[in-house]
């Protein structure tokens, strides 16, 4: 399987899964972003994610050549949906797969994190009482140099 | 020829994914930005888009060729 | 399905996964444990876990409850596996959902913590060499009141 | 009747995983764990088990009634 996939297809987490599994990993990290029906006051009836593809794939890959550099004995395989989906339809699925516990917990929570700042998907929340494109989820983040930290070759 | 690239709220305000702009000089980013503007539109929140060419983010003042795809990419919000 | 589980079958990570998903669910946290074969120089040939399976379940259980505790709107299930496991084979899987994925994290890495405290299950390695009880795999504790922090009502 | 469970390197020392003793009087664990010791000899190691009565951990110092299940639980290995 592709270890960074953008995909309009519903996610099998153990596929995902199964792309990290090692004969020295003793411990596996997987984070799966879940469609929350509320968020404060607001519902959300459903959501549409899109993606510029081939350059989300490529910021995934990079997300992955990152947590390497970090963790050495890490693998690393995310899968991001797109398309519309429904309350409690998976978004994404991030493994890792470490010798030991601490790495793979740190290094899966660096993954979902450089996701939200460097990987080309948007999500459109359509709630009961409208519709809204999320950016900049962090709230406070700008780029006056046009691009997130640690990107540019 | 440089192709450009829009996405959610940006593509939405300017009623197309993707432009095509002649250009007859060399032109960094920002420029490609200022003409993409003159042809849609005032495009709000513009300023805050990461900008990449050819896949890869860039600076506002790197440089963009003949042929290249310029991509205006707005606040991301996945996972 | 059984929340809290000791079974000697394979695990089904889905299975545990499904057992917390739910609709203000937005962050899944997974933990896989799996069977290592290096550690240090020693290879691990295979793995015997034994468990006193009734207080075991009871255990996982409470680990649930002091992470509902802790993190409210988290659900917790936890399968851990007993008998003979080979390499790469799952030995525990633990899912927490929550509302967002800070306290997702938190709370599983609490969960394997916790099980390394108080639940009686112990692993035997079968090294190419020889074979040995693991005990006290933090290495540094004792309990001279015959219990773990926070287990005794 | 008291009911000893014993796990792990404990049981493969003392040979056996369980064992019944007859009491006639009310006793604690750590008077438990000596006569254990009497019947099944010196167990290495057995000072630093956790102590549970019908599968709750408690103190040394707390009581055994006649019919209780005591378990003496090796530090514990699993995850």
């Amino acid at each position: 399987m592709k270890m960074f996939k953008i995909t309009s297809e519903p996610i099998n987490n153990q596929d995902v899964i199964d792309s990290v599994a090692h004969h020295n990993a003793g411990a596996i990290s997987v984070f799966i972003g879940t469609v929350r029906e509320m968020t404060g006051q607001k519902q959300t009836k459903f959501l549409h994610y899109e993606a510029y593809v081939p350059m989300a794939e490529k910021q995934l890959e990079r997300i992955g050549t990152e947590i390497q550099e970090k963790w050495p004995s890490a693998i690393t395989a995310i899968t991001h949906r797109i398309g519309t989906l429904q309350i409690s339809d998976i978004a994404v699925t991030i493994a890792v797969s470490t010798p030991h516990r601490h790495d793979a917990f740190e290094a899966s929570r660096y993954a979902i994190e450089r996701i939200k700042e460097i990987v080309p998907i948007w999500k459109k929340e359509h709630y009961t009482d409208g519709e809204e494109w999320i950016g900049n989820q962090k709230g406070t983040t700008t780029y006056p140099a046009g691009h997130p930290e640690g990107v540019v070759k | 020829m440089i192709n450009i690239l829009l996405f959610a709220d940006l593509a939405q305000q300017a009623k197309t994914e993707r432009i095509s702009i002649e250009v007859h000089s060399p032109l960094n980013v920002e420029e490609v930005r200022t003409l993409l503007q003159n042809e849609v539109g005032k495009l709000s929140g513009i300023e805050n888009a990461l900008l990449a060419v050819n896949e890869e983010y860039v600076e506002l003042t790197d440089q963009v060729n003949d042929g290249d795809t310029v991509a205006f990419i707005p606040p991301v919000s996945g996972g």
